[in-house]
């Protein structure tokens, strides 16, 4: 009890409670480390061959060739064809992901008590691997063997119905992307959809708002931030994809789907230019966090900010 | 129970000062209410005096002890957070015993203590439950129970009722007063809701951007605030303030604007002529009346009834709002034109450069 | 047995006479004699590394392990998935553990431009392996005289393939199959004009073996070259096959007769699509004459489905893969030895003097060897003939697997694989984007020039 | 009332809908894994298999199929990739999930809830790993795994799944603690040590959410193909995707490949339907 101590006792040390730094570098010191080493040797190794022209016959030589890779990058037509295919399959995964996930929300938000078994049921696509997700989607959308042409069929016609076609296969591999990811989308939409407090439909009600309005004024605002932080999250994951599309149509129809990942596997792993590939792929990295960045300079900050 | 002595405490974060030099000292068994806006620094005050916040510079001293390096469980002080913070995953019961479970003291001595302890805010019927079914109420109560177990030598409360609805809160602010004084521990309790603070505690210290601006019972808080920010924070209606200029003619002491010439009475040693002052006088202190020469002439903007009187706002000659208090029933269509007297010896002047009160009327 | 006398050759003949005549017994002996035992057996006590794609493991993997059974051998065999040149190409580069591997000709020819290959000529016997193979794929397979590895399976891929059904009930009769690529489109036209909706499959999908195959071996069987077989020098005109091969794919594009998606096809769908029976022609492999007879398999064209006679002109190229022993870094001698054994067993004869494994891939997949000696055998005759849609048509087989050109000019050189990758994006460019012929052409000879100096051939 | 029925009628349309968005994708592969060959290169396709057989669930476990007609469907060569997958993808998913979970929750708590000099920095640094594109990293990776002889081997599978892991569930979880009521006030009140508070009380809380941490541990992990086609296809630690995707490539088996598919579904199915509880409870905003 404190009126048993008297002032010139020493004060016990205070290391019976260590500080927030030493705390928290003794929790993440280990695992900055193992990062460290994992995640940046291999950046800088790469790094390092994206200044060098690799060769592997007659020898293995690696040859100073300064910024020539990335220059080379910026006169490179593939690239910059890569790259729109890319931005653009990135831009509609996002969106279709966002919208798809917060349709699913909708949804599984307004299931009776007796249905809320088929919540189970819709998160499923988000357990498929992105290279499942590619095998569906391809026999899917092929005019050979596809819903299309079974659709098709119903209504008596024998023509084909391909969706993986050269002008709109991106549209179409991002509707897979988004069956793949928008169920996790749904369900963090759905935990916030739950604490939004019913007295505020209350509102909307007496405010005669129409269902479009209270939809925008009230369920919406405070998804806003979730939809933010998985706008981030899927544009990374988007720009990122390899697997799905690999699987899905190896880059075609041609090299209708060739987006940017694909086009430096092909580089780096056919052609094994290994050090143009490595300059190209940090193009891809500033793609990313560029993206991401803006991402966050036009929306973020100023949902942060509420 | 302790008296605690805060001495020259400082708190920096990087260049911000959160508290600048406090000295205060808290009697044993008071009732101290911390009062001010948020960002005043009154919760890192009592994040400091809990020991969850380390002094730049300063000593905290529990009955004269030093324990500015002890943590919080070695202070033995117990803490009520905002919204009355309980652990969600705990039940009512364990969430007390967790006060305990460090004591030392046996199983069933601690179990002897936390039904004491529920008995006295009357939770026994509570305690198999979770946080999340309690109402806002019983969480306050809860925390309570957590916080007494212990017998703490100073419990400290932190706007434990800023979240809860009205009459809620008048009434558990009479249990919290009641339950003090039955167990007699040196209580601090942070709030911004100077009602909260003038009916509770026992003495108010109000703090603004990080420094005590006045402390005192809460009649010398209200009478005789000692700043401009004090005055206008505490009492509702909140006091009117008057801009203007000090002039002596005829050996008399003048309050002059555009709109007004006003004789100040009483005693105003430090008064020097041709000073701009800001002059404060409570609603209750001033009367409305019919137009008239030496009068403050004031315009209705609106009416409050609220029963045993009625407050009317009016536009001041200075722009500023003006409430005076009148008679229940008064009404006045608003644009009309009043005017109000008051006996200036009530009124308090302050300085509108340093904020501090100039100089004291006669009477209080 | 009478086969095993027929293709015995001087050396099983002279191992068989120091066993004192133990193979005339032949089936009798239950236990493997001994001096052949130890001519097999593994020394090193160490694992050999055999690694393939995905063609039938269960059988690769049942050879394996009579083979462990049989000599204690420590044999470790797996497959690899995915693009499988570029994954095996890294595991060389890296130096990984893998001593003997399935490669494409083309491959394994970059591979020993990278070092990485222990040729076949360096077995003991290597020079009567060489003497026991068609001259042409030997030629196939040797670089500056070295052969780069053993027979695995050889196939003609892009023989085109006809379900009959549909060709007949269009008012055809057999005698009127196209025999050149011209009249090949002609029929595909006319068939148009019948009311057919997909008279054709093209070899047009997306694999590294898919269009840019296809737009070589029709160059070849046009009569042309892509690149001169010794000199490596571009040889591709307009006017030439190269160009007729071009204008014919255009206009094949432009006419709405190929599905688009058969430019993403691997070649799982593409073999599915002909399969379905919505295709009369299509270039396959020679070998899925088997599967598509077969009624397990391909319940919907099996046994109609048989091949363009090749009387007039080749069809397609030679598609064909060798056990490459590699020249891993660190093996040590007695290991060396290990693989050679390994591989002189697996890829050549066993114990037996038997050409066991290519004679079981004979049997059961159709797949054609290197070696004359089982490709001639009454054996592989029978074999063949019950996998074919009626046994005359082996005879068609063997005209078309007989005249099936070789791309040695683009594939006997390390570029190879490059330049293919190149080729295929700029195919499916020229029929997407509808490029001009000519600057296809014009490209693709710079191109060859342009790896020529890169690579200073 | 009408209104009422209405309701019903379009909650009841827009449930069909999500539930044919969800599973018609998967069935109109998994159904190929009940029909033969010939009834999957049918044209027009077919909607279901016309009757049903097991035959390539038996084939990719290594089994002759015989239907009563006496067709026999013969067991795939791929059945020791496929058994050798199902077994490395059940370890290094295992392995990944419990040290992720380890590692990352400590981690993630620190940077959501203490305040400390270069935390921005070192949070940066952890995102940035979030946005590797693998492709970029594939090479120097298998690089330094080939000198480090760490190819082929499950340990160094299990390394390089930790790095996409960890930085993408700190990235969650982070989130997820930062909207955590402050209980360490309680807890330091009460005289609990740092490390107690974590374990015994921060843990039990935010149970849903490390839950939902595990289980994305566990499907990056399991799901994994990129590094797992480069680092151990060919070798003893093949997964399940990379052996599966035999049936893929080069030869035709869609069958079998639906067959695997489905088999490398349930186990992640069985974890998102049984867990999907704890996501609808999961705030990170």
């Amino acid at each position: 009890m404190a009126d048993t101590t008297r002032s010139d006792t020493p004060a016990p040390p205070r290391a019976a409670e260590i500080s927030n730094l030493s705390f928290a570098l003794i929790i993440s010191v280990p695992v900055l480390l193992f990062l460290l080493v994992v995640v940046a040797y291999p950046l800088a190794y790469a790094f390092y061959l994206s200044f060098h022209e690799i060769r592997f016959f007659g020898g293995y030589s690696a040859t100073w060739n300064g910024l020539a890779n990335y220059s080379k990058v910026f006169s490179d037509q593939s690239f910059w064809s890569s790259l729109g295919r890319t931005l653009r399959f990135t831009a509609e995964t996002v969106v279709l992901t966002l919208a798809v996930g917060l349709g699913l929300a909708l949804i599984l938000k307004h299931l009776p008590a007796k249905w809320r078994w088929l919540r189970a049921l819709i998160i499923l696509p988000w357990a498929v691997s992105p290279y499942g997700a590619g095998i569906f989607f391809t026999y899917l959308g092929r005019g050979q063997t596809g819903i299309g042409t079974a659709v098709a069929g119903w209504f008596g016609s024998d023509h084909t119905l391909n969706l993986i076609s050269a002008r709109f296969v991106i549209e179409y591999l991002a509707v897979g992307a988004a069956w793949n990811m928008a169920p996790l989308v749904a369900f963090f939409l759905l935990a916030n959809m739950l604490t939004t407090p019913a007295r505020l439909y209350d509102l909307a009600k007496i405010d005669q708002m129409s269902r479009l309005e209270t939809f925008w004024h009230v369920t919406l605002p405070p998804l806003r931030f979730t939809l933010f932080v998985f706008s981030c999250i899927t544009t990374v994951l988007a720009m990122k994809t390899f697997d799905y599309i690999f699987t899905a149509t190896q880059g075609g129809p041609g090299g209708a789907s060739a987006v940017l990942t694909y086009t430096l596997y092909k580089i780096s792993f056919v052609n094994l230019d290994l050090g143009y590939g490595a300059a190209m792929s940090f193009f891809l990295l500033a793609v990313i966090l560029g993206a991401t960045g803006l991402l966050y300079l036009l929306w973020g900050r100023k949902e942060e900010r509420q | 129970m302790a008296r605690i002595d805060l001495r020259n405490i400082v708190k920096t974060y990087g260049s911000h000062h959160a508290v600048e030099n406090l000295d205060m000292t808290i009697e044993d068994g008071e009732l101290l209410v911390l009062l001010g806006p948020s960002g005043c620094g009154k919760s890192t005050t009592m994040n400091m005096i809990a020991g969850l916040t380390e002094p730049t510079s300063g000593q905290i001293l529990f009955d004269g002890a030093d324990v500015t390096s002890h943590s919080p469980h070695q202070r033995n002080i117990a803490m009520v957070f905002q919204s009355s913070l309980l652990y969600p995953h705990l039940s009512a019961h364990d969430n007390i015993y967790m006060s305990l479970k460090r004591s030392g003291l046996s199983k069933q001595e601690i179990e002897a203590r936390i039904a004491h302890a529920a008995q006295t805010v009357d939770v026994t019927r509570l305690l198999d439950k979770m946080p999340s079914q309690l109402s806002g109420g019983e969480r306050q109560r809860v925390a309570t129970a957590k916080a007494i177990v212990r017998e703490p030598a100073g419990f400290l409360l932190d706007e434990p009722l800023s979240a809860l609805d009205a009459s809620l809160r008048l009434s558990l602010r009479a249990e919290l007063v009641n339950l003090q004084k039955r167990i007699r521990t040196t209580m601090i309790f942070v709030t911004h809701d100077q009602v909260e603070a003038m009916t509770m505690g026992d003495r108010i210290g109000v703090m603004r951007k990080g420094r005590l601006e006045q402390i005192g019972t809460p009649t010398d808080i209200y009478n005789r605030p000692a700043t401009l920010f004090v005055a206008g924070f505490v009492g509702v209606p909140p006091m009117n303030f008057l801009k203007g200029t000090l002039e002596k003619a005829d050996g008399r002491l003048w309050l002059i604007n555009p709109s007004l010439r006003m004789e100040i009475k009483g005693e105003f040693a430090n008064a020097a002529p041709q000073k701009e002052v800001i002059l404060g006088i409570r609603p209750h202190l001033m009367r409305l009346t019919e137009a008239g020469a030496s009068a403050l002439p004031l315009t209705v903007y609106a009416i409050e009834q609220l029963g045993n009187e009625a407050i009317v706002i009016c536009d001041g000659p200075d722009g500023g709002k003006i409430r005076v208090v009148a008679p229940a029933g008064f009404t006045a269509p608003v644009g009309a034109r009043l005017d109000a007297t008051f006996d200036s010896a009530a009124a308090r002047l302050y300085d509108p450069a340093s904020e501090q009160v100039l100089a004291v009327g006669k009477k209080a | 047995m009478s086969s095993d006398f027929t293709t015995m050759n001087r050396r099983a003949f002279l191992r068989s006479t120091a066993l004192l005549g133990a193979t005339a017994l032949g089936s009798s002996l239950i236990h493997i004699p001994f001096a052949q035992a130890t001519e097999f057996k593994p020394a090193s006590g160490e694992t050999v590394y055999f690694r393939g794609w995905q063609f039938r493991t269960d059988v690769v993997q049942n050879n394996v392990d009579t083979y462990n059974k049989a000599f204690e051998g420590k044999v470790d065999y797996a497959t690899v998935t995915g693009d499988y040149p570029a994954v095996m190409e890294k595991a060389l580069i890296a130096n990984e553990q893998l001593d003997v591997l399935y490669a494409n000709p083309s491959s394994a020819v970059r591979y020993n431009g990278g070092g990485w290959v222990l040729p076949a000529s360096e077995l003991p016997d290597g020079k009567e392996i060489a003497d026991g193979m068609y001259p042409n794929i030997r030629e196939a397979w040797s670089v500056d005289g070295k052969l780069l590895g053993l027979s695995y399976f050889v196939t003609t891929r892009g023989a085109v393939h006809v379900f009959t059904k549909p060709f007949l009930a269009a008012g055809y009769t057999e005698e009127q199959l196209p025999t050149n690529w011209d009249a090949l489109y002609d029929t595909v036209y006319a068939l148009k004009e019948k009311g057919v909706a997909t008279p054709f499959l093209p070899h047009w999908f997306g694999e590294y073996f898919g269009i840019s195959w296809g737009f070589v071996f029709e160059v070849m069987n046009r009569g042309g070259q892509v690149a001169d077989p010794a000199t490596h020098k571009p040889a591709l005109t307009l006017d030439g096959p190269a160009g007729k091969t071009l204008a014919a794919w255009k206009k094949l594009w432009k006419s709405g007769l190929v599905p688009e998606e058969v430019f993403s096809y691997n070649e799982a769908g593409y073999i599915d699509a002909f399969r379905s029976g919505r295709y009369i022609f299509s270039p396959q492999q020679l070998y899925d004459l088997k599967t598509f007879n077969d009624k397990a398999q391909s319940g919907d064209v099996a046994g109609h489905v048989s091949l363009l006679p090749g009387k007039e002109q080749s069809w397609g190229l030679i598609d064909s893969a060798l056990y490459v022993m590699t020249a891993r870094k660190g093996r040590s001698d007695p290991l060396t030895d290990d693989v050679k054994k390994f591989v002189s067993w697996y890829g050549y004869k066993d114990e037996n003097g038997k050409y066991a494994v290519a004679s079981r891939w004979l049997k059961e997949n159709m797949l054609f060897s290197a070696y004359k000696a089982v490709m001639e055998s009454e054996e592989a005759r029978t074999a063949v003939s019950t996998s074919l849609m009626r046994p005359e048509d082996y005879d068609r087989v063997l005209e078309v697997y007989s005249k099936t050109p070789y791309p040695s000019g683009i594939w006997n050189v390390v570029w190879s694989e490059e330049f293919n990758f190149w080729l295929r994006e700029k195919l499916f460019a020229f029929l997407q984007q509808d490029l001009e012929a000519e600057a296809v052409i014009n490209e693709a000879n710079a191109k060859i020039t342009e790896l020529n100096e890169r690579y200073k051939i | 009332m009408t209104g009422r029925n209405t309701k019903t009628f379009w909650l009841v349309l827009a449930v069909a809908v999500a539930l044919l968005w969800t599973f018609l994708p998967m069935y109109w592969v998994v159904k190929y894994a009940f029909m033969t060959k010939t009834e999957i290169a049918r044209f027009p396709p077919m909607l279901y298999p016309p009757e049903p057989i097991l035959a390539s669930f038996f084939n990719i476990f290594g089994f002759d199929y015989t239907t009563a007609e006496g067709t026999v469907f013969k067991a795939s060569g791929q059945a020791r990739q496929i058994i050798l997958g199902l077994r490395n993808s059940l370890i290094v998913a295992a392995i990944v999930t419990a040290i992720t979970t380890l590692v990352v929750v400590p981690l993630s708590y620190v940077f959501a809830r203490l305040q400390f000099p270069f935390k921005g920095k070192l949070l940066a640094a952890i995102l940035l790993s979030v946005s590797l594109p693998p492709v970029s990293t594939l090479i120097p990776f298998y690089t330094l795994y080939v000198q480090l002889g760490l190819t082929g081997t499950l340990f160094g599978l299990i390394v390089v799944t930790l790095t996409i892991t960890i930085p993408i569930v700190a990235w969650m979880l982070i989130g997820f603690f930062r909207n955590l009521p402050p209980v360490e006030l309680l807890a330091r009140v009460d005289g609990f040590s740092r490390l107690y508070t974590l374990t015994r009380i921060i843990v039990p809380m935010a149970r849903s959410g490390i839950m939902v941490a595990a289980v994305i541990a566990f499907l990056f992990s399991w799901n994994e193909y990129v590094y797992a086609q480069i680092l151990v296809t060919g070798s003893n630690a093949v997964t399940l995707p990379a052996a599966m995707s035999g049936f893929l490539f080069q030869v035709p088996e869609p069958a079998q490949l639906a067959a695997s598919l489905l088999l490398s579904l349930l186990p992640p199915f069985c974890i998102a339907f049984f867990l999907q509880k704890h996501i609808a409870e999961m705030h990170i905003a």
